[in-house]
């Protein structure tokens, strides 16, 4: 298991082909990658993402150790940057190795559902109009109900 | 006590994180004691379902107990991802 | 949208990250690989896979197809091998690319759903013992049942 | 018309595709003819719940109609990815 939190950017090539040098018994990896989409408008500038250090990385481990627990995996990466970043940038990544996919999906899942609402991050957009906190979606609590 | 807070949280109340001296038994009473204090707490702490709340960094809710805690954090819910 | 059938090996880090240089609209990629596992024996020497040229490429596109009219989908990718691969290899991957993380990762599984038991591959296993031909599983025929 | 097979059944015939003439409706009647022929015919094709069966590279089933078809298919259940 991996994480980490970082306001660098990441390779998500080079991530994924080195978390996919699996051992034998891995049949199946999925990866998911965030990235920052511009709004309707295409008016971002930036966006801007505040994180509590110490807690995040607590908080984002014993996700993941949860989904190891829960479904059976070989590994478990999490990257999640902070600080500035511009439209088209990869805000974050998990992936998952499993010997079957269906675990490789739902723990995949399960983790993006997780680091959206528990995970304690917070994204600022930056537009002409001036900085504006994003709000949590009634959309991103309820898909926690599904696990 | 430390206490921190982020996102509008923390520009509502101006500062990232300040020691607080409480004798606060809950997160309810504490939130309710720094309201008192000052109208910018009062104006961050308004609506508490769009706040979350943890200690000693661990997600909780403002029944939570302070007894023994060193650190509680303010915030609105996360967006991360 | 690319569909790609080819004997060739290819390299996950290099597609994933050449196809996560979206456009400004993508908030979404996931990507799924399939790895040639070991058996539990530890003894599987290669495996082959025999596949229907030209019926292949057109059932990967219809399935492909399928799920862009099924999701909002940016961008679908499918690639997958046939030929002769050793254990640790990777076989195949899809990648899906969607302005939300929902759809890009119910089109994954979509396309795999399918591509398992729609798409004519046929896997052979080598071991010390012979060859045999890998059965479909009763399981990959259900999971089409979601859909 | 080409009739291919793959996998085990084109193990059990022992060629990967061949011409065959025929005058069979469907793909059942084309099945029967084969078997009727030769006995590695009659095997490869003995449980039909184990085999599939395209058209013109299109998956179908064994009541499907060749007219007009140029390209026949059978082949065990897929197992790709």
């Amino acid at each position: 298991m991996r994480i980490v939190v970082q306001d660098a950017p990441f390779d998500l090539g080079e991530e994924a082909g080195r978390f996919a040098q699996a051992d034998a018994g891995v049949g199946a990896v999925v990866t998911f990658t965030g990235i920052v989409r511009n709004t309707a408008a295409g008016d971002l500038k930036a966006m801007e993402i505040e994180h509590y250090p110490g807690m995040t990385e607590a908080a984002l481990t014993e996700i993941a150790e949860r989904a190891q627990t829960r479904w059976s995996l070989s590994d478990v990466l999490v990257i999640h940057r902070h600080g500035h970043l511009t439209p088209g940038e990869m805000i974050m990544m998990v992936a998952t190795a499993a010997p079957h996919r269906a675990d490789a999906f739902a723990a995949a899942e399960y983790l993006m559902d997780y680091l959206k609402s528990r995970a304690p991050f917070w994204k600022r957009e930056i537009t002409a109009d001036g900085a504006a906190w994003v709000d949590a979606k009634d959309e991103d609590e309820a898909a926690l109900d599904r696990w | 006590m430390q206490v921190l807070y982020f996102a509008w949280v923390r520009e509502r109340i101006g500062v990232p994180r300040e020691e607080v001296e409480t004798s606060a038994a809950t997160v309810a009473d504490l939130v309710e004691e720094l309201s008192a204090r000052e109208e910018r707490y009062a104006v961050a702490f308004a609506d508490r379902a769009a706040l979350r709340v943890a200690v000693d960094q661990t997600l909780t809710d403002f029944d939570a107990s302070l007894d023994g805690a060193r650190e509680v954090a303010f915030f609105p819910p996360m967006t991360g991802g």
